[in-house]
């Protein structure tokens, strides 16, 4: 359906918490470059999907393949020197850090000096944190974050906190892009600034872009693929007109019992 | 040379009793990590405090059964004055901001303890005031200290008796939090404090409660403690066994408190006498505690009973 | 209000990595520095260094450490005085048993290493137990070092209790003797003490300006995040046990070395580590000066309550009574302090800057 | 006689390392000094030069205050071109206007957002835009686009380049074409020669001795003429540093790390910081604001007798001096206004409030009177002028007369002419003197009192003098009121639709537990209409006092769901309000005010949300 090569395969994911089933069978393809919206009501499991495609939970059965590599039982960490960032959706920055410093932890797997020598603040030390605050300083600016820099993330509104952690998980330098409710709890003008940005990531720097969202219409318009869960289970998957008109998923929407 | 059957049930029996005494201090642990997500460092000189109240006053010459309900008293005054100058100011600040002022307030009890009283170390003959009072009527002198010999097991009348109070402590408990509506309000509490709040029930009044009924618990605990290891600072430091003792069980799990406080009381006897002589040390049972816990732990984070959480992100 | 901000701009990243970007502080801290070195072995007597500034200083190295691992890096610990205890008795057997060429400074820094190690053995079990059930963890290495030195008595040679610390430990490839100065003097220990603690706090204040300290305060707020955006976790943790433990060690030999000027089991008891713990909390967790701040209050609280009360009830109150007052207060004081001001003496501080900078206005 | 590259050239000789530009980019301060200005300005001008600029050519510099901006004006005029400044927002018809009437076929412009404006403006004579940010323009086609470093490759530094275009500048050059703003009559293109700009700039820098050591601070809009004289001109005349902020958003935050000695700001600027901080103040403790208070009567009880010319009694003294040391030193270290020695405003009557406090505090604030046709100055007060009515005494060899009441002026700055437009020009300079359609008078001492727009005055049906500039004036000196329009010419009676300044209303109903969900539902509150009723009954009262306002009191108000904003072409870029395009958009609601009705619902055609707008009576 979706032109491009696959970067992510997702395999017949099951997962169980206890009794309960929060994924149940899923298979999806997401192909490179493109923005892959995953849908459904409130409870369908969708951030449950987003943490087993980056390996905070471990599926009881199915498989997760990213850029060709089978990445079910990788921890996060290793999912992440794949190239794969994300943002949570109840904010997960360091509420003790500034925006600056929250911003430069997202350089961690670029740093190649030893702790000796960062407490030494010597040779490499001091190069890296200058290279990485380049670094930084790039994506500062092309999210209009100049104005607070040195402001403790806890003392943000929520959609500024939103696009810092944006700011995180872009600068560094991800190949994909996973965004768990980006626009929730956002205003209008807000929801419509972090769709022109999701956009333009996707644009500029060719990062494929997973993004959940509750609500239907805001995702509609930027991405190319729709997935609709429901209860743990795949409804609809095509592009946008393709769901919109599907009618399980209007089901689901609207609310009808099955 | 055989393997000694009788010593070893010996000890497993003794572990099991000094167990159930763990468990009754980690019970007083529980109660308030379960209700305000605290660890409650002051414990142990509430212990003390208990302990020392009740000590001065029958040393004053108050009879038992005014002294036990003074002392009780105390303890409920005592958790009310928490909630309200510690517990509600601090109420939406981080548990390691709560676990601080817990502390702070085993600092505060200590010195009050020692002022108000004194700091000598005291012995505490339980035994002589339940014989007093209980006027025991067929004048078995089952509470004098004393040792009953069954097949060849000696046990010491004292524990057996400590080993029964605490128990029907744990059970009082057990059914006070299950059945009551006071319990239940607690249970809700430690489930969810905002929907618990939504719900109508008036956070301070269960934490004042709980804070109380640490304090009763505290003072039985104290009293059956402090025969053994005297009524000083140490009772402070014997209380920090009881740490791996809820940690095995699972800070959030009454049950636990149980089980934990059993595998360690047994544990602990086991190691000391086995272990230590197989690597040919004494004196391990002063971390091996830990050691057994982390053990536990390292399989089951959470603890035996502790709630197992799904991380949500 | 002292502040003048205007006018001050960064013109490379660097600059904005300076360790006092307001010049006033730059000054001031200059200033206080040339005066610790240059004016305070002068003027101080034998008993200022000996009972106040030594003890601070080696306390406030442990604070320090427990400060990295507590404050920084939010993994919890009681084990504190039991990683000095190993601190302290290595450097003192380093020192016992190593050729001439070895001297204090670098025999405490090769016990800071090991109990560094040994701080990461204890630490282990952070990789599956969070929050308060850690404490069993540390708990056992405070119960393991005392039980350890008390069961082998090899490393307090053969001692019985305690052993008195030689002096010759202090010398230091015989510079003393060529400047005519006695480097067992409290004068010595009191520079050597300021020397290593300055070095290491340094050293702790770049590592949490890099991006370890980054590391370490990610896995503090919200370890799931780190490890989603590429941290690694474990390491960390390791490692923030490793420098805690480290920084402890070497607390604990300054502790001996230059304070107690004796070594024992005794004086790494538990109630050891709860002072540390104190220090930490009141000074403020996660701020290295911090750490200093709450090593002055704690330890001269109970000396200035007694001083005062000797001096306003001229010997009334008995010294028992004053104690227990002096606790009572104390405990009053804590919770006060955190009902107020959660991030204790370093966060008042800097709250009180704050109100500075933006004097008239509240914000 | 100068021209800017003469000026440049020298100030590479005889300064060649001082600061020249300082624009903050990527959080830090990034500096070029004179020689390597002139280094850039070389290769700049060379890479236009290649590209078809030729003397008289006019070029397009649209984008933000940034050193690249100004060096591009250097080079434009080092070619003998002229510079049409275009103000980073600018877009859609407005830009489509000012890129058609002003011949621009070359455009310097900075990023893709302004890129667009320009591809999408409806204008086809432009022919070539460079672009110097080429981030997320990977897919442009278009064959008039040139990234500025593929026109600059392979071109090296010439001074002598430089020197030779030198020679054949020459100050009767035109060096910029500025739009008049706008706010009354349509918007004109306006020619200003290099020796007008240069000679008004000296004749302030003399005045004021302003020189190598200062610090500018550029952050009005390029196209903003004030900031075609006050930055660019001043900076090379001078050779003073000119800092330029890193957004539209760090203004503040820039100024205080700069700490600029010399600034111009239009009144809002200094609006804005009397409101911040007493807003700022409210929510002080109260021990904070009471000494705060009385630091302030303080220093205004002294600066009331310097302004009525008495001498104030020592104790007053005593208290204005630990007034501001104690309180006002530090508040202008907060807003970054410590080392400012000379503030000056203009291009709208600032508040009296306003201007006193700022007198007050110990800022020395200026009013300017100037216009486009003007170099943007015409005159200034000096320091000791302490009362805001007037506008100070004509700048060096300028003159000024009333006649009709009308004020005109001639002098060295005055403009070549409008663009292309004889009659127009005929129209503006009659034998040598420039109108200003601004009516005003002279005071005994010389200095100039200007009343307000020839256009906005006119009367009441009743007969009675109307003057809408004064009223707005005195309703904007309340802090609540941001904006305020006043209407009456020809009509029975003056009514004001007034806008309330959000974030010091939002502190005062949250003081007074006031429920509202947004600035539209606080702008409607009953408690905010009686609040600003009891204020206009209050100017009522003083019109009264004077026969010859007595006849101006207001009679009916609106208070507007929102602020006139600069997106809906209400309001001009240094917040004027555009007073047509005002009256046009909200025609419905200012008939209801020449009703009886008690509340006006529309449809705002902004958010196409539809709002009640309670109408009130004074």
């Amino acid at each position: 359906m979706a032109a491009g090569n696959p970067i992510l395969q997702i395999d017949n994911i099951t997962l169980a918490f206890g009794g309960v089933t929060a994924l149940n069978g899923i298979s999806f393809d997401v192909a490179e470059g493109e923005i892959c919206a995953v849908i459904g009501p409130n409870g369908a499991g969708k951030s449950s999907m987003l943490n087993v495609i980056n390996g905070v939970y471990v599926p009881q059965e199915g498989r997760v393949v990213f850029k060709g590599q089978d990445c079910t039982r990788m921890r996060p960490r290793q999912i992440a020197q794949l190239g794969m960032a994300r943002t949570f959706q109840n904010i997960g920055l360091f509420q003790g850090m500034t925006v600056l410093e929250n911003i430069l932890t997202g350089r961690c797997m670029k740093i190649r000096s030893t702790w000796l020598e960062q407490g030494l603040n010597i040779g490499r030390a001091r190069r890296e944190e200058v290279e990485n605050r380049r670094a930084v300083e790039e994506v500062i600016e092309f999210l209009h974050l100049q104005g607070i820099r040195k402001t403790p993330v806890g003392k943000l509104p929520y959609g500024l906190q939103k696009r810092v952690e944006l700011a995180r998980a872009l600068v560094a330098e991800p190949t994909m892009l996973l965004q768990d409710e980006p626009m929730t709890g956002m205003n209008l003008e807000e929801k419509k600034d972090m769709s022109c940005f999701a956009l333009e990531i996707n644009r500029e720097y060719g990062t494929t872009i997973v993004l959940i969202e509750h609500d239907m219409s805001v995702v509609m318009d930027i991405s190319d693929h729709v997935v609709v869960l429901d209860y743990g289970a795949k409804i609809g998957d095509g592009t946008p007109d393709e769901v919109k008109n599907n009618q399980d998923v209007i089901d689901a929407y609207l609310g009808v019992t099955h | 040379m055989g393997f000694d059957w009788v010593f070893f049930t010996e000890l497993i029996v003794g572990g099991l009793m000094s167990g159930v005494m763990y468990s009754l201090v980690a019970i007083g642990f529980v109660l308030i990590y379960k209700s305000s997500g605290i660890f409650n460092f002051a414990q142990g000189t509430m212990l003390l405090f208990a302990a020392l109240t009740f000590v001065k006053l029958t040393e004053g010459g108050v009879n038992f059964w005014v002294a036990l309900p003074v002392s009780m008293g105390t303890m409920v005054v005592f958790g009310i004055l928490v909630e309200r100058f510690m517990m509600r100011p601090l109420a939406n600040q981080s548990l390691l901001s709560l676990f601080m002022a817990t502390v702070g307030l085993a600092i505060l009890i200590e010195g009050l303890a020692q002022y108000m009283w004194d700091s000598a170390i005291h012995g505490l003959q339980l035994a002589d005031f339940l014989d007093l009072a209980l006027l025991d009527p067929v004048n078995m002198t089952i509470f004098v200290v004393d040792y009953i010999e069954w097949l060849d097991i000696l046990i010491s009348k004292f524990d057996i008796f400590a080993t029964i109070v605490a128990g029907t402590m744990i059970l009082i408990l057990a059914v006070f939090f299950q059945k009551t509506r006071t319990g239940m309000s607690l249970r809700a509490v430690s489930d969810d404090h905002l929907a618990a709040m939504a719900v109508g029930i008036p956070l301070s009044r269960v934490w004042a409660l709980v804070w109380a009924v640490t304090g009763i618990i505290a003072l039985i605990a104290g009293l059956l403690w402090a025969e053994r290891v005297s009524v000083s600072f140490t009772l402070v430091e014997a209380v920090l066994k009881a740490l791996p003792v809820i940690l095995i069980g699972g800070l959030t799990s009454i049950p636990g408190a149980i089980v934990g406080g059993l595998i360690i009381g047994v544990g602990e006897k086991l190691g000391e006498i086995y272990l230590g002589d197989l690597i040919g040390v004494q004196g391990i049972e002063t971390w091996f505690s830990y050691f057994i816990a982390l053990v536990f732990l390292l399989f089951r984070p959470s603890g035996l009973f502790g709630l197992k959480t799904i991380e949500r992100v | 209000m002292i502040y003048r901000e205007t006018g001050t701009f960064i013109t490379s990243y660097l600059e904005d990595r300076k360790l006092f970007p307001i010049p006033f502080d730059k000054w001031a801290m200059a200033v206080f520095m040339l005066f610790m070195v240059f004016v305070v072995p002068f003027i101080a007597s034998d008993y200022w260094l000996a009972a106040h500034l030594i003890p601070i200083l080696a306390y406030g190295t442990a604070a320090l450490g427990l400060n990295l691992l507590t404050g920084m890096t939010g993994q919890l610990s009681l084990g504190t005085a039991g990683f000095m205890c190993f601190g302290a008795f290595f450097t003192f057997n380093i020192m016992l048993r190593s050729p001439e060429w070895m001297n204090l400074p670098l025999a405490m820094m090769l016990a800071g290493s090991v109990t560094g190690v040994i701080g990461i053995i204890f630490g282990l079990p952070s990789i599956r137990i969070k929050g308060f059930y850690l404490l069993v963890s540390t708990l056992a290495a405070q119960y393991f070092a005392l039980w350890f030195f008390r069961s082998y008595p090899y490393f307090l040679n053969y001692a019985t209790a305690t052993v008195t610390l030689p002096d010759h430990h202090f010398d230091f490839y015989g510079i003393g003797d060529v400047f005519g100065v006695d480097m067992a003097s409290f004068e010595a220990k009191y520079l050597m003490s300021l020397g290593v603690v300055s070095a290491l706090a340094l050293f702790a204040k770049n590592l949490m300006r890099s991006a370890t300290g980054r590391n370490f305060m990610a896995v503090r707020d919200m370890d799931i995040a780190a490890s989603v955006i590429g941290i690694p976790v474990i390491r960390t943790k390791m490692l923030a046990f490793f420098v805690s433990c480290f920084y402890c060690g070497v607390g604990g030999a300054l502790f001996c070395y230059a304070y107690l000027q004796v070594l024992g089991i005794r004086t790494f008891e538990m109630n050891r580590s709860f002072e540390i713990l104190f220090m930490a909390i009141i000074g403020g967790l996660g701020s290295i000066a911090g750490s200093f701040y709450g090593t002055v209050l704690v330890y001269e609280f109970p000396i200035l309550f007694s001083w005062a009360g000797d001096y306003l009830f001229g010997g009334a109150f008995d010294t028992a009574v004053v104690d227990n007052v002096a606790k009572i207060t104390y405990g009053i004081l804590i919770i006060a302090l955190l009902i107020r001001e959660p991030g204790g003496l370093a966060a008042l501080w800097a709250t009180a800057k704050q109100k500075l900078r933006t004097w008239p206005f509240p914000h | 006689m100068d021209t800017f590259l003469s000026l440049l050239l020298e100030r590479a000789r005889k300064s060649p390392d001082v600061p020249a530009f300082r624009t903050k980019q990527m959080g830090i301060w990034n500096l070029t000094s004179w020689s390597q200005a002139r280094d850039q300005v070389s290769i700049l001008a060379q890479a236009l030069g290649q590209n078809g600029v030729e003397a008289g050519t006019p070029v397009g510099v649209f984008g933000p205050n940034a050193t690249d901006f100004y060096l591009g004006y250097l080079a434009v005029q080092s070619l003998g071109g002229i510079v049409v400044p275009i103000g980073t927002n600018t877009f859609g018809e407005e830009l489509g206007q000012q890129v058609h009437s002003a011949d621009v076929e070359h455009v310097f412009a900075f990023e893709q957002q302004h890129v667009d404006a320009l591809l999408e403006c409806g204008q086809t004579c432009v022919k070539r835009i460079f672009y110097i940010n080429g981030r997320g323009m990977e897919n442009y086609t278009q064959p008039e686009l040139m990234l500025l470093s593929d026109a600059t490759e392979g071109i090296e530094a010439s001074a002598a380049f430089l020197e030779q275009m030198e020679g054949q500048r020459n100050p009767q050059e035109t060096a910029t074409i500025l739009f008049t703003s706008g706010t009354g009559r349509s918007e004109r293109p306006v020619e200003l020669s290099h020796g007008a700009l240069i000679a008004t700039a000296r004749s302030i820098a003399r005045r004021e001795t302003i020189t190598e050591k200062d610090e500018l601070l550029a952050y009005l809009p390029l196209s903003v003429s004030s900031d075609f004289l006050f930055s660019f001109s001043l900076a090379l005349t001078t050779g003073c540093t000119l800092n330029c902020p890193e957004s539209d958003d760090t203004v503040l935050q820039n100024m205080q790390e700069i700490g600029p000695s010399v600034l111009f700001g239009p009144p809002y600027v200094y609006k804005y910081i009397y409101t911040h901080a007493s807003n700022r103040i409210e929510s002080a403790r109260t021990f904070d604001t009471k000494i705060y208070k009385s630091a302030l009567r303080a220093v205004m009880t002294v600066a009331s007798h310097r302004a009525a010319g008495q001498k104030g009694s020592f104790t007053d003294w005593l208290l204005f001096m630990f007034a501001r040391m104690t309180t006002f030193s530090p508040f202008c270290n907060i807003y970054g206004l410590s080392r400012l020695r000379l503030a000056l405003t203009g291009g709208d009557a600032i508040a009296p409030d306003v201007f006193n406090f700022f007198r007050a505090i110990g800022i020395d604030l200026r009013e300017t009177y100037g216009q486009v046709e003007g170099c943007a100055c015409v005159t200034m007060q000096s320091s000791e002028d302490w009362n805001s009515d007037s506008v100070g005494l004509p700048l060096d060899d300028t003159e000024v007369r009333i006649e009709n009441g009308e004020i005109w002026f001639r002098g060295p700055g005055q403009m070549k002419g409008i663009y292309k437009n004889p009659e127009a020009t005929a129209d503006s300079i009659k034998d040598g003197w420039v109108r200003t359609h601004d009516a005003g008078h002279l005071d005994d001492q010389g200095r100039l009192h200007v009343h307000g727009q020839i256009a906005r005055m006119g009367s009441l049906n009743g007969g009675g003098a109307f003057a809408s500039d004064m009223l707005e004036t005195r309703l904007r000196s309340f802090e609540y009121i941001k904006q305020a329009i006043v209407l009456g010419d020809e009509r029975d009676y003056p009514v004001a639709v007034v806008t309330v300044d959000g974030t010091i209303t939002r502190t005062w109903a949250d003081r007074r537990s006031l429920r509202y969900t947004g600035y539209a539902d606080l702008s409607a509150h009953a408690s905010v209409q009686e609040m600003i009723r009891e204020y206009i009954q209050k100017v009522n009262e003083d019109l009264a006092e004077d026969p010859e306002t007595s006849g101006m009191q207001f009679r009916r108000f609106a208070i507007l769901n929102r602020e006139f904003m600069a997106s809906a072409g209400e309001v001009t870029p240094t917040r004027k309000l555009r007073c047509h395009e005002i009256e046009e958009k909200h025609r419905g609601l200012i008939d209801a005010l020449y009703s009886d009705a008690l509340e006006y619902t529309y449809t705002d055609p902004v958010d196409e949300e539809s709002y009640t707008v309670p109408l009130g009576n004074v």
